[in-house]
């Protein structure tokens, strides 16, 4: 199944979600880009050349490990995690915005700017602009910068400029309007860098191009080292991007269940997560470029959202796999902070592995369906990124009474200076 | 339609005499409150505007500059619905002389269902609708409900927009069109310079349609160089500004300064 | 050149250096350790085991990545680094200790205790633990449990039980003491995992094994990726294990330079640093079970060190490496605090790269060098680990504002509870 | 050696007609204060103890427990060199009736120089040293030069040995055995058992020095069951709690608990 294939319907439609709902002035700018894009997207050496950067730089193929102890312990399905982690900058998000480096470098343009909401994104647009030698300016919610600081850091350390966003609920999708604000007066030398399968054609696609190299190395992975396709592939969905990634390495097996896991938070009710499709308190509306679900009002007007994983708390969702799961080919379910709390412990101590709080929503509902199924039978969860960048959030969660300690004591030094 | 056929009129009422553009000034409903609104309103009915957009507030105003922004987000922190606005817009069009646009954001129109919204937009007594995100490739549905309804909706040209493109947005458009004279947001000044009017120029060759000018008026200088190439001046930040800084008193002062000399020419 | 042919000499001498120092009660747990690992080292298969372990867990071969953004501001050759930040946990150090974690289970035990300074080998030995299920404890200092409490926090949270140590100096040198002792009393269901190329015999061959991974990987790659081998290479030096693993891959190559980048802290002087080599303040001892340089006052008493990368803080030093320096193999620098600074900020702005701290001090010393060398000539740097789990000792270098207010605000919350 | 000849005998000195262990206590030199270790050694010979081991304190006691450990580090911080130490020996060797063995780490031998150590060893009045952390293999000059000055190398044996080693160890002892009763570090205590008894009968069939027990003596009873199967007992960490908690009087106090009950057999 060629999801890009727009020859039966509209270009940057799937089925009736995705399309490019952008003002009128960037209308030559993202007509440029489809053009780039499409003209990367038929050159093989492009793509060549995207996956030797990747191994250089960042260390692809990551592996694929099985969780033998976890598996074990459960006593149904063999676990095994695709290692997005591993990558440089701790993510899968490197994947993405390597990619757009090069397309941006073959545009010829020298700045590139990007939203961001856990600061995973951000990052890895900092590193790569370093690395390319780009301009860049991050956008980042006010209240994300507060609680993310650890990640502003590194961004500024990397050059970047970081504009904490003081619109609206100070959030990711505040973030992006202010992207696309700074986009409509500076698209001659700026691209937006998209951090996720989001926003107006052709990100969706491009993002999911890009990420494909994620299902691509885990399908064989699995072949060769697990003996076959896994049952059931579990990812975490914020905006979508390292779901629809490991996802496509599977859409044509069609005995293999794809499963996207959301922000539960406290669980169901408005403003209470940030489950789009596995709840019910979402509906379709267009905003921020695209047409899909949306955690909004009857007005139109966005809810407050709430994730303990900052990268899942977003009011909106890639309309791909919107689109999939209207035709069941994609399960969602929603995940609650409690159990992701808990999946991160059992991780932690069974397997020496600290997934993401993000990715550990992967890992949860993973947890909850191995049990049933048989020993012979296999499930692939994507860790998309690595836990580190959560310490304060996680101690936090664990509410550890050493590190808090540890933080008044490194204050009352600071304050001392 | 009727805003093509009241904009022809329009040219020719009194106020116009001396003014070479015809001005479109902008209201977000419920901000600060529907009262300061009316109050607004009535300044702008004082100095014989002739167009006047009313913005339905939405939480994701991805077209606007930091006033409107805040303006959108208070409102709807006021606690201001799609409802509201309508019903507002409805005592608006009953009272005043100048004729009403609906300008907003596309999801506010799909959600309440294309042709539910411009239903209530003709009950309300506008004239058209502004909808910056909605580019005309996504638009024919909506577009051919309004047209029955007529309705006009205003169409967004641009400057990094090709012949080809503006000729393809002149199709769509009707009522006038919103010349947007430079790349940004709203609220930050334009340079009414040589590369404006060739832009205009360019939309001029492409369309019978008047122009109206937007983004960053603030001055006679600015109106009197839109009077010259365009049809219509719009003042949005400018006058805000005026309104938080001194309120109604503010907003009059802001109209005299721009407007007096040119009416009293 | 087999470093480790002890035909002509004494099992576990270098040259004049090593041996085995331990109390008499450690002699046949010392004697069983060196049997299993003869047996583990002559056993293709296991070095396959480990191989494959690595490759599944951690993410191995780590790319070699090119600089060209650095060189080419330099003016000089050109620069390459071994990317073991990549790995699992962020250092070279698990593959030490997933290396022992094989050989534990080879021995039957169940329990392993390990010394930990930065905390990279700690949290490397508590992931282990928990990958292969063994009962775990890791003695720190207490001023470094202090000093770095994020890596305690995940050792604890993966189920380690860590310790700080009070005596001493409460730092690395101390800890390795307290293992000592944790291990004369338990060596029968415990395995002592050293963290570096140092100890008593056959700790140094051991742990210079796991590492000489790097240098098998590193060289291959230059060859490939570089088109040549490199013409001179840079590696820190705390302990010794990530240069000596580096070295090992290219030790035949005679026209390549080998350098160990030591801790300079605040320059030359007593008290000031951690250069046994570089400097002229060390003298041969006896401690901590080999002879070495020792940073050591008359008495034969430990002087206090001093570096801003904790990882480099300590007053011993890998006795082969003392052989190889002796016998001109390999040149020793030193690298001061400041130039580590600079050198960590200039890697993060043109290359998108953050070496950990101790890292940078290879980086520094290449980048003095790569200026005096010809663009077509080739250096590579062991970048050890990544600087992630640095920020706090980072923002304090960098004296960065925000991150303190942030700290501080955390802090108030904290209070407020 | 000089250290052979006075343990048998020292084993007639009427202080141990009653005792069936000799005793060897431990001072480490400058902690709290060379004053406070000639006040303890004045206990020590109060109660005639038979040999005491004077300990060179080292920046890393990785063969000490807790207390030995800041003990060690209290005496460096308080200034104390090696050659105070030597300076002391000297003075307690001239002063006391006990003998005098040397106790440290071999950093502190090896950084003075084997020769240089040993030379001003002897010449401060001891009979032999103690160094925990050289293994024999690595000890054979060290151990000639002893040989030559007529020093014993007091050799530990611990449990963990086979007979093999042991008999290895035997072979390099002079003076006395110093058979380590357990694992772990000193200051922890030791069950007196049979487990220990097995140990000492291994270490009796491969030597005839006498076999001194260390590690967690503290108790009269401790000392009965090392006199039933060994020659000294080692009071080491006991003694020094003794001394921290009272001073002099808690030490005699320590002391007369210990051994009255004994000598008054
Ligand atoms: C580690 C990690 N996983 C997942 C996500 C969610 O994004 P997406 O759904 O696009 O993969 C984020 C976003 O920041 C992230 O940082
Ligand atoms: C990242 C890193 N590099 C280097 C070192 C120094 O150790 P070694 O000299 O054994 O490689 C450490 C020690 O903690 C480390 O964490």
């Amino acid at each position: 199944m060629d999801l890009f294939d727009f020859a039966d319907g509209r270009e940057g439609y799937y089925g009736d979600y995705g399309g490019t709902f952008l003002p009128e002035i960037l209308h030559s700018t993202i007509e440029a880009l489809k053009a780039e894009f499409r003209a990367a997207k038929e050159d093989p050496s492009f793509w060549q050349d995207f996956v030797e950067l990747m191994q250089s730089y960042s260390g692809r193929p990551t592996p694929v490990t099985h969780l033998s102890n976890l598996s074990q312990i459960l006593g149904g399905a063999q676990i095994y995690i695709k290692r997005e982690d591993l990558n440089h900058t701790g993510s899968h998000k490197i994947n993405n915005v390597m990619g757009q480096g090069l397309l941006v470098k073959r545009m010829g343009k020298d700045r590139v700017i990007a939203e961001t909401g856990a600061g995973q994104h951000g990052y890895a647009t900092a590193t790569m602009a370093a690395r390319f030698g780009f301009h860049s300016k991050i956008y980042m919610g006010a209240l994300d910068v507060a609680r993310q600081r650890p990640n502003v850091f590194w961004m500024e350390n990397m050059g970047s400029e970081v504009i904490a966003v003081t619109d609206g609920q100070q959030t990711l999708k505040d973030a992006i309007n202010e992207c696309l604000r700074d986009w409509v007066t500076n698209m001659d030398t700026t691209h937006y860098v998209l951090g996720t399968a989001c926003g107006p054609h052709p990100f969706p696609e491009m993002v999911s191009w890009f990420q494909s190299i994620i299902g691509k190395e885990a399908r064989a992975q699995m072949i060769e080292t697990a003996g076959g396709l896994p049952d059931r592939i579990f990812a975490c969905v914020g905006g979508g991007s390292n779901a629809i990634g490991l996802f496509q390495g599977f859409m044509d097996d069609s005995e293999v269940q794809l499963v996207g896991c959301e922000a539960g938070g406290f669980g169901p009710g408005k403003g209470n997560h940030a489950a789009r499709l596995a709840y019910k308190d979402a509906s379709v509306g267009v905003a921020q470029g695209m047409k899909t679900y949306f955690l909004q009002n009857d007005d139109g007007n966005m809810l407050e959202t709430h994730s303990v994983a900052a990268g899942l708390d977003y009011i909106g969702v890639n309309p791909i796999l919107v689109h999939l799961w209207e035709q069941d080919r994609v399960r969602f379910e929603a995940v609650t902070d409690q159990e992701v709390t808990e999946a991160l412990k059992i991780s932690m101590r069974t397997e020496g592995v600290i997934p993401a709080l993000e990715s550990a929503h992967g890992f949860a509902q993973a947890i909850k369906e191995a049990e049933k199924m048989r020993p012979d039978e296999r499930i692939l969860i994507n860790m998309s990124g690595r836990g580190d960048k959560d310490i304060f959030t996680i101690a936090d969660a664990l509410d550890d009474s050493h590190w808090k300690q540890f933080i008044q004591t490194k204050a009352e030094q600071y304050g001392a200076e | 339609m009727a805003l093509n056929s009241y904009l022809a009129d329009r040219r020719q009422h009194p106020a116009n005499q001396s003014r070479n553009a015809m001005i479109m000034t902008h209201v977000v409903c419920g901000y600060p409150s529907f009262e300061a609104n009316w109050q607004a309103l009535e300044v702008m009915q004082e100095f014989n505007v002739d167009l006047v957009e009313l913005q339905f507030p939405f939480s994701e105003p991805s077209a606007d500059g930091p006033l409107f922004v805040k303006a959108n987000q208070q409102a709807i922190e006021n606690g201001v619905h799609v409802q509201d606005c309508f019903d507002f817009m409805r005592k608006v069009t009953e009272h005043f002389d100048f004729k009403v646009v609906m300008m907003g954001y596309y999801n506010t129109v799909f959600k309440t269902g294309h042709r539910a919204f411009l239903e209530q937009l003709k009950d309300a007594g506008a004239h058209g609708f502004i909808l910056p995100d909605l580019p005309v490739d996504e638009a024919q549905e909506l577009h051919s409900i309004a047209s029955e309804l007529e309705l006009s909706p205003i169409v967004l040209m641009t400057p990094t927009n090709s012949d080809e493109r503006l000729a393809q947005l002149a199709n769509a458009a009707d009522g006038f069109i919103y010349a947007v004279a430079r790349k940004g947001v709203t609220g930050s000044e334009t340079q009414m310079n040589q590369e404006v009017a060739e832009f205009i120029q360019r939309c001029r060759h492409l369309t019978d349609l008047p122009l109206a000018i937007g983004f960053g008026v603030s001055s006679a200088n600015d109106i009197d160089f839109i009077g010259q190439h365009a049809d219509i001046a719009v003042i949005g930040t400018a006058a805000l500004k005026a309104w938080e800084e001194q309120g109604a008193q503010g907003l009059r002062l802001f109209f005299t300064q721009l407007l007096d000399q040119i009416d009293q020419k």
